[in-house]
């Protein structure tokens, strides 16, 4: 019930609202949540039909779990970087980070290294993890070095890291039950690492909508001045979000580097504009204060259908990034136009 | 002339014939007071904030003063003087070079506006907008966000109480908004700063710096804010109201500090205070604090 | 489980390698016809070839004696690579689209020769026939290996070196790429060439520049900070550009030797300032993996590495046919 | 009681003996008028802004007025009544869904505030801070923003020129700043203020909107912004006063604007006002705005 | 004279401020902004003289000149970026935009392509550069895609097209001229790169300080909505913003090609973040609203020399990326520093 400010048994005031307003905004919010995630869910749609129709062998029970699959890891980190981006941050080092942490985890797990049992060596990645999310998040939010710098000069260090520590070559984690976390098949139809994607998406849905994380993120976001003064410790709340992201980077390191048992030091590099895109397309600004993260998973998924579909098309790929340039454009741009619109309602 | 609320009939007065007071009575549904000054204090020998000595590296110096449970303390001045410094030095939101701060008797360490809040001050700045709002979140959520922690299980947030608390204060402040869920952007400034109010209130604070708190409010809810503000030293609070208008500081304050250039010129008790006196010392000149206050 | 056995495997290159002294083993172009002993296809299948990359001539050569031979066989070509040489895991998800596509066979450049095991097996399960080209994968899945013996080549660039510079002097290297195997057999072959036959020359630390500005940085750098130079090596054709580049811009007259072709590559041994390179046969390439595609589509019999060959050219010879067929601009 | 300027002794009085407005005039140096209206009216038949049915999708309704070179016209009414909607929407900041405005007699097609300012219309926003003021830019680059083409030659900035004309207003409006390098964002909200309507004269509008031009202003720099407001009118701009504070409205405007809900529910000249009028008219119902106002 | 507010002549005025405010303030100002630039400069002497003293045969007077041609084109870049970042924007296209430019000179030149002469293929590889600006505007200011997305799409999109127009093949443009605009030398000590460099860093100074450019893209930067509620028409200055720093790639493209003669198409990722580093580094702020021409200078002069001297010093690449990572850091943490320390003077 929304009836505070009108309820007859409240003193008098001098003038209310009337009925109108009363039907109009709580109803017109949802409508217009659901349009923007609608929008993105539309572009899916439309990009998956239009594939049906045109690439070779385009069959959806074969081609969908795939898809889920290869965007397992990316869709991992962006759930991550969506709450980054919520607080008008931004992490670069997103990419080279989770390379980094699958680098450590084959140095944690791989026999020719340390060989540590899966659960010590997951949990020990994941540490990884939150050790980049916590020093993005000191650099960020106690030396006030802006995201863009901090997380830049995190990717240089953590891919240089990387290659030091492999000695430039890639690892082998023989390990079959650290394969099966993301290729065992828990569900008949889909691969563990889709199913671990989906869940993650929970979590953080959660975590965004229903816990202080969440809400401190999108106040720092829309405005982190009024936020501090507020009373809400803004460095400490800034850097947990940023440690949050690290978790994810780490879990889809694990994701990434799960599914052929073997990590490349040199790889992630050029990853984090996919992950931002994602996390963009998907409805979440990068002004900070408003975010999604059920289009976050649409925003990866449409990145990689693109990409699967395009290619089984046998569209070249120099036409491909074009293609994919324009997509992300126009999807963003019809988001904008859609909240306009929402706006002069 | 025929006087409404809400579009409903409540009056009619001949024009002309009435008081301005009377009209704003009739509005607001009860007898409100003018001119009218505070209700004579029940002073409290607790002290609830004590500065002493605040100075600042390029603006305020030796700042002291103290206000006791149930006080108004004014502050006034001319533009410039330094009251919002004050207040946000006091708040952790600027940093100050000296000086120190106690809260009912203890002395806390006051590094940041987080700090502040925890030892029980609360402050509405003059700029609501910038400082005191998360326009784009609604108005249960912004009544709710320097208590979130009350709000929440380890971290979980209990969104039934929110929306209870937020439709309570909005009931309580008489706050004209479609429903809690309303963003706050879209709401008119007076009601914005109501629901600043109420966000402090739901903190439930000991000592309230209001910074020039009707601000761009009109006449009626003008005076909803003194007699808020009356009725939470009522409750015991430390109120202290800066305020660039002569009336509202007379109207709210049991006693008023008057600054001038980054100093406090002088306190007057609100029956010793009037416009003039304290016109007087918000224009003392740089030169003679500089020497002695004459 | 390795597929090579003998001296030229090029997957594991566990054998050191062989002092190839006349170098040339460049197949002439005319050898690029069809075997008219293989059946035609009907030009409904199709062989799908996931290469290396598709933003470097050197690809574009591969997809087109590919397609050549496609429609030399009968069967429709498609080509796809990732998007640079450290994307891995992009080739393998593309690797496992081609299979969605159920080819008739797939052509298989893997970027690194351990990661693909798993897509293989199910390429395998779905019964298509895997061929290896360029470098080589470890597994017994992929029926033949269709390569270059960079190791063999990066030798030879390294034996005109020596003979270039007159057997004494610091020779410096600018690599392509660290992480590769081609990268590093590049690096490797030519190293190893000198360790094992030049006592005489210093041979520097590789450094790594796969792009011309970098390399020529990287060149410059390298020859301000070892006054006595010689010559320097680049292991691809941005590689040998920059490397080319920086030397010139140090007024420096060192000994270039580089690797593939490219406009600028041929212009600088024409007009004598890059001293020659060394080319691989991608057309070849290209060709001889499609063609070994179509036999093992005919559950024909294939040796277990076929050489795609390599040669070196320099103003001398190269506008020598068999050479020019190897050549792009 | 010493009355001081700048420090100076300017004179005696006998505190408890002046009325404020003697303190005021000399503090400021010259008579001020307290409670005064502005002087009569030279009534010009040139309508510089016209101004007819105004309409935004969701919240003006037919909002039709004029006003005439010379003359200033206050806009008053209750927070959230939409003045400040109008004056952006003339402005084109904000989008209409229907109406005509004309300047000088001639239409204009305002679609953004540069075809606005093109068309010689200025407005000083409510919110200086955030619409009128490039905090990080110097009191002089400020001063000239509106009208940099006429400080630059083919695209090149004439900085002498900048400069000086940033002091010469700086000197006429009494900014407060240690000079015209001074950034903005270290000047008291006042002295912002003054710069803001620096700008505008400098960009030299026919017509002028102030949207609360006094918010958190003290009360001799006050004064003085009205008394720009009348030399402006007096020298044939057209001037629109919006402001919370009817004794503002009423010290200022010719005519008076009220509005509630949307909607211009009267005009009243000044003569004729007084601030139980307008609250009449500032409070008339919603219900009897949709039928017929009574 | 900044002594209008208290010159003894004006009317009187309520409180006058004080001498020491009249003589702290502008004085204040320059010493700021000089400190500001002597930052870089300081690390940039620190960073020589570290490597002078490490390296081998670091001898300044062949590498000071090399270190300029180097930086040439990435510097050229970078003063084209500084304007957009002073408006708040960002161009993760200018890489690829920069590549694009060369393969289209290289269309236009080479003889193997359309074989125009020097001048006409110039002004149409600007005309290139114009148009890169000009779509990127359009999308920014007109149909307000925030410049992040944008220009990650324009990035995609010009890799694409550079592979597509060259086939994949690197393109050589054979004319001594072209060559000549980088490599040869007016002066006897510098490059033509170099001086190039130099000389364009002046038009962009002046451009910044003293036309309505500069000085709308600051305001823009610094406060947006004030800047159109002036009435300046801000889609407009937007675009130019974009437009010029379009002609700055493609001038750099211009120096990059023209020093090689020779035009990879898949060059230039990555770039970008070398530039916007160098334009961090060099004082101005992601923030919009504060920009400084010759921080970015030396911004971009300081990256080249780390990266010059690491080399030559023998440090691994690997290191290289690491040391790089933190000195970006520490540089931008000095200036934030030091600016703390200013405001609060
Ligand atoms: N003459 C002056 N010149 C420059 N800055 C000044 C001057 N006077 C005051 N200030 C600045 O103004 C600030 C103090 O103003 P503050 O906002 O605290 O005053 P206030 O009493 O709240 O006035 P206001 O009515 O403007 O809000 C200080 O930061 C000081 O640096
Ligand atoms: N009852 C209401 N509920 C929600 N929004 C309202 C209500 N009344 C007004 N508004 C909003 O307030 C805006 C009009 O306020 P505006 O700021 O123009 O008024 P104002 O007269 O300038 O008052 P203020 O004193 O608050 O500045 C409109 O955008 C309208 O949507
Ligand atoms: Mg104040
Ligand atoms: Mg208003």
């Amino acid at each position: 019930m929304s009836t505070a400010a009108t309820a007859p048994t409240t003193p008098p005031v001098p003038v209310t609202p009337e009925g109108t307003d009363e039907r109009r905004s709580p109803v017109r919010d949802a409508l217009r949540a659901s349009l923007q995630q609608l929008f993105v869910f539309a572009a899916l749609i439309v990009v998956f039909a239009f594939f049906m129709a045109f690439a070779n062998n385009f069959d959806p029970v074969v081609v969908i779990p795939n898809i889920l699959l290869q965007a397992a890891a990316i869709g991992t980190m962006a759930l991550g970087a969506t709450f980054i981006i919520a607080t008008g941050g931004i992490d670069l080092s997103v990419g080279t980070g989770m390379t980094f942490c699958a680098v450590m985890a084959g140095v944690f797990m791989s026999s020719a290294f340390m060989n540590l049992p899966l659960g010590v060596g997951l949990l020990l990645t994941l540490g990884v993890g939150v050790a980049i999310g916590l020093v993005n998040g000191i650099l960020i939010a106690f030396l006030d070095i802006p995201p863009f710098i901090a997380t830049l000069a995190m990717m240089m260090v953590t891919r240089g890291l990387s290659l030091i520590i492999s000695g430039s070559s890639s690892i082998r984690i023989e390990n079959p039950d650290y394969a099966w976390i993301s290729n065992g098949r828990l569900l008949p139809f889909l691969s563990n690492a889709a199913l671990i994607f989906i869940l993650l998406g929970v979590v953080a849905a959660v975590l965004l909508g229903k816990t202080l994380l969440g809400r401190y993120a999108l106040a720092i976001g829309s405005n982190e001045e009024a936020t501090r003064l507020s009373g809400i410790n803004v460095r400490l709340w800034k850097t947990l979000v940023y440690v949050t992201a690290g978790v994810f980077t780490a879990l889809g390191a694990i994701l990434y580097s799960g599914r052929f048992g073997f990590v490349q030091p040199a790889e992630g590099l050029g990853m984090e504009l996919q992950v931002i895109a994602a996390v963009v397309i998907g409805g979440t600004s990068l002004a900070g204060g408003r975010a999604n993260i059920v289009g976050t998973m649409m925003g990866a998924l449409l990145m990689m259908t693109l990409s699967v579909g395009l290619q089984m098309m046998g569209v070249a790929q120099q036409w491909q990034l074009v293609v994919t340039g324009v997509v992300v454009l126009m999807a963003v741009y019809a988001d904008i136009l859609r909240r306009k619109r929402a706006a002069s309602l | 002339m025929s006087v409404l609320r809400d579009g409903q009939y409540v009056g009619t007065v001949a024009t002309r014939e009435v008081e301005m007071r009377e009209i704003i009575s009739m509005m607001v549904g009860r007898e409100v007071s003018g001119d009218a000054r505070p209700a004579p204090h029940r002073r409290s020998d607790d002290v609830a904030l004590a500065v002493e000595n605040l100075s600042t590296r390029n603006f305020l110096s030796d700042v002291s003063f103290e206000v006791r449970r149930g006080e108004v303390l004014g502050f006034a001045g001319l533009m410039g003087a330094g009251r919002t410094e004050v207040a946000r030095c006091i708040f952790g939101a600027d940093p100050r070079q000296s000086g120190t701060i106690a809260v009912n008797g203890h002395p806390v360490r006051i590094r940041s506006a987080a700090d502040a809040v925890r030892a029980g001050i609360g402050y509405l700045s003059e700029d609501r907008k910038r400082y005191g709002l998360v326009l784009e979140h609604d108005v249960k959520a912004n009544t709710a966000l320097a208590a979130m922690g009350d709000f929440s299980t380890a971290g979980y947030t209990r969104d039934a109480k929110i929306r209870a608390t937020g439709e309570e204060y909005a009931r309580r402040l008489r706050v004209k908004t479609p429903s809690v869920n309303q963003l706050v952007r879209n709401l008119s400034g007076g009601n914005q700063q109501k629901v600043v109010i109420a966000k402090w209130l739901v903190r439930d604070c000991d000592v309230l710096i209001f910074d020039e708190p009707t601000r761009g409010i009109d006449v009626g809810a003008k005076e909803e804010i003194y007699e808020l503000i009356e009725s939470l030293s009522a409750q015991g609070k430390a109120v202290i109201v800066i305020s660039s208008e002569l009336p509202e500081v007379l109207r709210v304050s049991h006693r008023i500090a008057v600054m001038a250039h980054g100093r406090i010129t002088g306190f007057l008790d609100n029956a010793e205070a009037d416009q003039e006196s304290i016109m007087q010392l918000a224009t003392v000149g740089k030169a003679q604090l500089k020497g002695h206050v004459s | 489980s390795t597929s090579g056995s003998g001296t030229t495997s090029p997957a594991t290159g566990t054998t050191p390698a062989a002092p190839a002294t006349t170098s040339t083993t460049a197949a002439p172009s005319g050898d690029l016809a069809a075997d008219p002993t293989l059946p035609k296809g009907d030009g409904t299948q199709t062989v799908y070839l996931v290469s290396k990359g598709f933003q470097h001539r050197f690809w574009q050569a591969v997809r087109e004696g590919a397609e050549q031979a496609g429609e030399d066989y009968g069967y429709r070509v498609e080509f796809v690579g990732p998007e640079n040489e450290q994307a891995i895991t992009q080739q393998l998800d593309q690797l496992r689209t081609a299979l969605q596509q159920q080819p008739a066979a797939i052509g298989f450049a893997a970027l690194d020769s351990g990661a693909a095991g798993p897509v293989l097996e199910e390429i395998q399960a779905a019964d298509i026939p895997v061929i290896a080209f360029d470098s080589g994968v470890e597994s017994d899945i992929p029926l033949t290996t269709v390569s270059t013996d960079n190791r063999a080549a990066a030798a030879a660039a390294a034996e005109h070196m020596v003979e270039l510079v007159g057997g004494t002097g610091t020779v410096g290297l600018v690599c392509h790429d660290q992480t590769s195997a081609t990268g590093q057999q590049r690096c490797e072959g030519f190293q190893e060439y000198m360790a094992e036959n030049a006592p005489e020359i210093t041979s520097l630390d590789p450094q790594y520049a796969g792009e011309v500005g970098l390399a020529a940085n990287t060149a410059r750098a390298l020859i301000q900070a070892n006054p006595g130079m010689v010559g320097i090596y680049g292991s691809n054709e941005a590689s040998a550009i920059g490397a080319l580049q920086g030397t010139v811009e140090s007024g420096q007259d060192l000994t270039v030797v580089g690797f593939d072709s490219g406009q600028a590559q041929l212009d600088a041994i024409r007009s004598g300032q890059e001293a020659g390179a060394v080319t691989q046969s991608p057309v070849r390439m290209g060709y001889l993996t499609v063609e070994a595609a179509v036999r093992a589509i005919n559950d024909l019999p294939l040796d277990e590495v076929i050489d795609s060959g390599y040669a070196w050219y320099d103003a001398t010879n190269i506008d020598d046919p068999q050479i020019a067929a190897n050549l792009y601009e």
